[in-house]
């Protein structure tokens, strides 16, 4: 028995280490001087700097062979305005459609949910190359409105699947006794079905934010500097010569926060949200 | 197959204000039924788990046979239980699921294969032995959790609501021949019910539970015809028994109705010789609705009352009729061929011996009718 | 009481009728919109499939031509393209398997609640939440040769010189490590959620009928959170025959060839050997399999969530 | 004409048919008890009365006016819902509020209104709860009152007493009546339980395989059931149902009952030589312990029920027979297995045909 429980507590602990270790130490280098991280052994103690955080918020970056300007504000910018309308258009376009297919049984709905789904699962450059050709004949690369419409193929089914899932749990006696009250289906509709699935489409739009903000792929492709998020910024900082690796660590850093707070709240429906509505966490 | 006692046995969950169950003293006979009855949460299934040991018990002492099980693992305690949510194994056949509890008792494999079938013949579940458990219905699910209780060969058999689900053409069945088969193997038996008809048609005795407190430990009989207090009255019986709040005047018992007005009194006369019923006294008088005569053909010792009849149920073999007698309204059953049409004026009767009087602020039973007449009247 | 208003409000209006058409019609104007998405998304798929049929270089334009299964004959004769399926199988049934296997390890462990196994599915969340490819990164800083703090720790362990995703001994290892880091967490908590939705009555029954431990988990809980397994196995294997963001964001595709993957081989044939045909082909090839694993994983899925919604 | 027509009504899924040439016609002020076992069709057809799917094919008319074709807003019906189905984010005012919201009533009138209906159910003092503060009884109430307070044509009441606990469930049925005839509604009531539709139902409708098999006052159908099938359905214990096969010999007609001779009345003559099935309730069955004349049995089980003892008896060839008898005898304290001798009551017995059930 103690033996058991001294074991579990081990594991435990390697578990908690190994994933926790990684973000605590890019955490730390993002406040150390290079001279700091290039020490050798590394040590968790040095006198913290926010200079990595003024370089990168300045967009000047001071290094010994000069100073140079980075955009990864504009990376920032681009990542939480690509992910906020992603998350609008997919709300407006996966509400309507997430109850049309949880209340009536219709072939072409089945078809399409199963679509939708079945292209979250498609290799995404096998969209993507086509598209490239497109979006440059149609003038769409390189701009918000063509990438938001893309980042709807993560968006969309997550939306649908979840929402689906709470129209499915909204009683379909409690919309029938609204409308024998005399009510429309409009005002039932939004009075009665939206209201009660609340939590359902809050928990959709979080995590959509949190993927479409992930996502590396459709942005490396379809776009260039002018539009491209945080994701792709980084990687480009990353190769980049001449940056500091506390800059880099403080870059990763700002990418990173704002899924993990948003993270926070979502917890409750993480489950359903990851497994598209097959699980109840 | 053994006794079953509960001496002071309670149960307080971590956080919780209150106990679930407080002090619970039941001794149960070998081979005897009993049933735990009451609503939702009143502790009769936290009781039942705590017997089986899944739950721990926070005080008190559970012996079954000489053995104190309080600090035995579920397995080493040799009960079994049949549970509300049937607790089958999905992966398994129902055969074996059936045949599972036997393991343990190393049966050789003919013996249970003649026992599965025996007991699966008796609930009639032959036909499924060989589906799983997710794909047959609700009800034979339960028939099958039944079945994997009821065919251990255990100390003590407990049954968590196991007719709740059964379909009610075999309920009546089931339920008999379930009765026949645990007295046949002299079983001793704890059946968890909400279900007052289910309890009082299986239990020898019944204990009603409520608010974690054991309100009444008697027979189905005396349970129905003295209750021990106001909840016991209000909950059992079919309908339950009708409550009227009185007052005593002038040594007699006056109904009040809704607005405190006399209605009618009750045929009792109070002698005060025990001081109980001082002049004044609220109490509360009750009488079974299936004590009250209907257009009573001979002359009926107690009061005979003329009340206008708002409803009446005719159930086949036997009707309930609702009326009222000057503000207050009252139910009573008769056979199935009384005659009360809807509005009509109905003599109906009382007699005293039917009349059992509560405390109107404890609620506890003063006086239960003809038996205990020391300070009734008749 | 007042009956005059009783009275009004039952003299009966001339009862309207509804427009049956437009009644049937609701729901196709309802996902009228996700429709057209849909449709938005089957146009450059047909196209990708014209383009794996075509002979298609951007660096010579006028050679673009239709060539039949030209593309795939000429994959499947070069030992390149049989390298990036070895790879990507292997890359692929490294990280599910040993995700699984973690995953359901890390689930057991917590399964039970209390306040350290709480804060752990908290902190089981946060790598699943960071892009794969800023993890790629995060490793990376790590994992270099001069300052990275996971070099110092293997030097300690008497591996000097070890290198990461940079040999091509070790790069399979580094970026399954990453994968590991990013997924394993994603399989615990479905994992998790399905041991914790499990029934506790018939494991309650088990013990008090005394069924042996090993009996329990082997013919009892396994089998019933085998949905839950194969769901999660599932996604994450469809996730990883495609992987591109960690291994691109790492190594794109090196040491050499050693992590040319499906997607990141396709990647370079497009965008570095201008060859769109070529890149499409590969591409095919790949949706075909996760076409399959996919249909496959649907009917897993959609049984399961029909069982979440039916609440059993 | 009646206030409430349904004629011809059908509706399938595919290929099974769920209603099936529905008719029936309720007075107004007419309370009918629609009882059916589960899966009887019962739903769907609350939904096509309710209007919230089209029947393939039929009509309802309400007051000289057809509604099968208008939208669920538009029939001027009240419904309460086996669970309520009360609007989780409202409080039980505005619960029972809804239905005259959507009718232009002004303010102070609403108001009013909810008061007085709320009064009349007891739930005055709850109205400013949300459902889920409520308990059982009182979100059963409130669903009631919002089915009531707008004064609709038809009421529907679809089994509102099934998730309430035995005390409420004996209040409602009591007090039901009262309630609805103070409204004038018309009702049709569904019920699983056999016991509350004869209680309630000025006439009970037997729901079987989508179509009423017979619709008529509860004492008709608990005496003369048409059919084997609803015979089965009205009775705790069910009715005794054995196959028989009645002869007329030297005696007179005969048939083998649990392995005795029984001899029929001589008005039963008709049955010799038909195959069928003998009916005969728990309460025609005397049971004696000590030897008669009659069948012997054996005595299985003594089951209490609502004041009367049911009780199983065991015959050879495994025939079971359920007999009862009231309380208050001397079997009252019996336990275990008896000798027992049966006599049959044939003045009440019921005789169907042993192909397709219907009676003799």
């Amino acid at each position: 028995m103690n033996v058991k429980s001294v074991l579990r507590a081990v594991a435990l602990t390697v578990i908690g280490l190994f994933f926790l270790f990684p973000l605590f130490w890019v955490v730390l280098m993002s406040f150390m001087t290079n001279a700091d991280i290039l020490r050798n052994p590394p040590s968790p103690f040095f006198s913290p700097t926010l200079h990595n955080y003024i370089a990168l918020v300045s967009g000047e970056l001071h290094t010994n062979v000069g100073t140079q300007k980075v955009t990864y504000m504009l990376n920032l910018f681009n990542s939480t305005v690509l992910s906020a309308f992603a998350v609008i258009l997919s709300l407006i376009l996966g509400v309507p459609a997430a109850y049309a297919f949880a209340r009536y049984k219709f072939r072409l709905g089945e078809d399409m949910a199963f679509t939708l789904l079945s292209f979250r699962f498609a290799p995404p450059l096998l969209i993507l190359l086509p598209l490239l050709m497109i979006f440059q004949s149609m003038g769409l690369y390189d701009t918000y409105f063509g990438l938001v419409w893309v980042y709807q193929l993560i968006t969309l089914p997550l939306v649908l699947w979840i929402v689906r899932g709470y129209f499915e749990d909204v009683s379909e006696d409690i919309e029938l006794a609204y409308r024998l009250d005399g009510h429309s289906w409009l005002s039932t509709f939004f009075r009665i079905s939206i209201p009660l699935a609340r939590p359902g489409i809050a928990a959709a739009a979080l995590l959509s934010f949190i993927f479409a903000w992930n996502n590396f792929i459709f942005a490396l492709i379809l776009g260039s500097s002018g539009v491209q998020p945080v994701t792709v910024g980084a990687f480009a900082f990353v190769t980049a010569s001449g940056i500091e690796y506390g800059q880099v660590a403080a870059a990763l850093v700002f990418s990173i926060v704002p899924t993990l707070v948003l993270a926070m709240f979502t917890q409750r429906y993480l489950v359903e949200g990851l497994s598209l509505g097959a699980i109840k966490g | 197959m053994a006794t079953l006692y509960l001496d002071n046995v309670s149960k307080v969950y971590d956080g919780a204000p209150d106990r679930a169950v407080d002090s619970l003293s039941m001794h149960i006979e070998d081979g005897e039924i009993v049933a735990l009855l009451g609503s939702s949460g009143c502790g009769k299934t936290t009781s039942l788990r705590m017997v089986a040991g899944l739950e721990s018990i926070t005080e008190g002492e559970i012996r079954v046979g000489n053995r104190v099980v309080n600090a035995l693992r579920p397995a080493q305690r040799n009960v079994a239980m049949a549970f509300e949510t049937y607790a089958l194994y999905p992966p398994l056949l129902v055969r074996e699921n059936i045949a599972f509890g036997l393991l343990r008792d190393r049966v050789a494999s003919a013996e249970i294969d003649k026992q599965v079938k025996q007991i699966a013949a008796m609930l009639e579940i032959t036909d499924l032995l060989d589906r799983y458990p997710p794909s047959i219905s609700g009800g034979a699910q339960q028939r099958v959790s039944l079945a994997r209780a009821l065919i251990r060969n255990a100390a003590v058999h407990l049954l968590d609501e196991p007719m709740s689900q059964l379909e009610p053409q075999l309920r009546a069945l089931l339920r008999a021949r379930i009765k026949d088969y645990i007295i046949a193997h002299k079983m001793t038996t704890v059946v968890v019910t909400h279900d007052q008809t289910e309890a009082i048609a299986l239990a020898d005795r019944i204990a009603v539970m409520e608010k974690g407190l054991l309100q009444q430990f008697a027979t189905p009989h005396d349970l129905q015809d003295r209750p021990a207090n106001l909840f016991v009255a209000s909950f059992i019986g079919e309908p339950p028994m009708n409550l009227f709040p009185a007052m005593v005047q002038d040594g007699k018992v006056a109904v009040l109705n809704e607005k405190q007005e006399v209605a009618f009194h009750m045929p009792l006369t109070v002698s005060g010789a025990t001081g109980k019923f001082s002049d004044g006294k609220r109490i509360v008088v009750g009488v079974r609705p299936h004590r009250v005569h209907l257009a009573p053909s001979e002359q009926v010792e107690g009061t005979t009352l003329v009340g206008e009849v708002t409803s009446n149920h005719w159930l086949g073999d036997q009707c309930q009729v609702g009326f009222q007698v000057r503000g207050c309204h009252l139910i009573a059953v008769g056979g199935r061929d009384v005659h009360a049409p809807m509005g009509s004026q109905v003599p109906v009767a009382i007699s005293s011996e039917a009349v059992r009087v509560f405390d109107a602020d404890s609620g506890v039973a003063i006086e239960q009718g003809a038996d205990t007449t020391a300070s009734l009247v008749a | 009481m007042s009956t005059s208003g009783a009275a009004s409000m039952n003299a009966r209006p001339v009862v309207r009728r509804r427009h049956p058409h437009l009644a049937r019609a609701l729901p196709y104007l309802l996902s009228m919109p996700a429709l057209l998405t849909c449709i938005g998304i089957l146009v450059p798929f047909a196209m990708a499939v014209w383009y794996s049929l075509e002979r298609y270089n951007l660096a010579f334009p006028s050679t673009r031509g239709f060539i039949w299964f030209g593309n795939y004959i000429s994959l499947f004769k070069d030992a390149d393209f049989w390298n990036t399926i070895i790879i990507s199988m292997a890359y692929t049934v490294l990280t599910v398997g040993l995700e699984l296997l973690l995953g359901l390890g890390i689930a057991l462990l917590l399964w039970r609640r209390s306040l350290v196994t709480n804060v752990l599915s908290v902190v089981l969340i946060l790598p699943l939440m960071v892009a794969p490819a800023i993890a790629s990164m995060m490793w990376k800083l790590m994992t270099n040769a001069n300052f990275g703090i996971l070099s110092y720790f293997v030097s300690l362990l008497g591996f000097h010189d070890f290198k990461w995703a940079s040999a091509p001994q070790s790069a399979m290892f580094t970026v399954v490590l990453v994968d590991m880091w990013v997924y394993t967490p994603f399989i615990t908590i479905l994992l998790l959620a399905g041991l914790r939705g499990l029934p506790r009555q018939p494991f309650e029954a088990a013990e008090l009928d005394g069924v042996p431990s090993s009996f329990v988990f082997f013919r009892i809980m396994l089998p019933m959170l085998l949905p839950y397994i194969l769901t999660a196995g599932l996604f994450r294997m469809l996730d990883s025959i495609q992987q591109f963001d960690i291994i691109y964001s790492m190594t794109q595709g090196g040491p050499g060839d050693t992590l040319m993957v499906f997607q990141v081989q396709a990647y370079t044939q497009a965008f570095i050997f201008t060859n769109i045909g070529r890149a499409s082909a590969i591409l095919m090839v790949l949706w075909l399999i996760t076409y399959v694993l996919s249909n496959v994983f649907v009917k897993n899925w959609l049984r399961l969530r029909e069982r979440a919604r039916g609440g059993v | 004409m009646a206030f409430l027509e349904i004629s011809g009504l059908n509706k399938s899924f595919k290929d099974h048919k769920v209603i099936h040439d529905l008719s029936i016609d309720l007075e107004k002020g007419e309370f009918l008890a629609v009882f059916g076992p589960s899966g009887c069709g019962k739903t769907v057809f609350l939904r096509l009365i309710a209007g919230m799917m089209p029947a393939d094919s039929g009509d309802i008319v309400i007051d000289g006016q057809s509604v099968i074709d208008a939208n669920p807003e538009d029939r001027d019906i009240g419904m309460a819902f086996q669970n309520y189905a009360l609007y989780p984010h409202m409080t039980a005012f505005n619960n029972i509020a809804s239905p005259l919201r959507s009718r232009h009533v002004t303010a102070a009138e609403v108001t009013a209104r909810v008061n007085e209906t709320a009064r009349m159910l007891r739930i005055d003092h709850v109205l400013d709860h949300l459902p889920k503060a409520l308990s059982q009884g009182q979100k059963q109430r409130t669903a009631l009152a919002r089915s009531l307070v707008g004064r609709p044509s038809v009421v529907l009441l679809d089994d509102p007493l099934r998730n309430v606990d035995a005390k409420i469930r004996y209040e409602m049925r009591f007090e039901l009546p009262r309630v609805l005839r103070r409204y004038e509604s018309t009702v049709i009531y569904v019920t699983q339980d056999y016991k509350e539709a004869m209680a309630l139902g000025d006439r009970v409708a037997v729901l079987v395989d989508g179509a009423f098999s017979q619709a008529a006052a509860p004492r008709e159908i608990y005496d003369m059931p048409s059919t084997m099938r609803i015979a089965r359905l009205f009775g705790d214990p069910p009715i005794n149902l054995l196959p028989v096969h009645p002869i007329t010999g030297a005696a007179g007609t005969e048939m083998t009952v649990a392995g005795g001779t029984v001899r029929l009345p001589a008005d039963r003559a008709a049955l010799s030589g038909r195959e069928c099935m003998f009916g005969i309730r728990s309460e025609n069955v005397v049971v004696s312990l000590q030897p008669t004349d009659g069948i012997p049995m054996t005595l299985d089980a003594i089951t209490p029920v609502n004041n009367r003892l049911v009780m199983l008896l065991g015959g050879n060839e495994g025939t079971e027979l359920f007999a009862s008898c009231p309380q208050g005898g001397p079997m009252d304290r019996l336990r275990g297995r008896h000798n027992a001798w049966i006599t049959l009551d044939l003045a009440h017995a019921h005789f169907f045909d042993g192909s397709n059930g219907a009676r003799i």
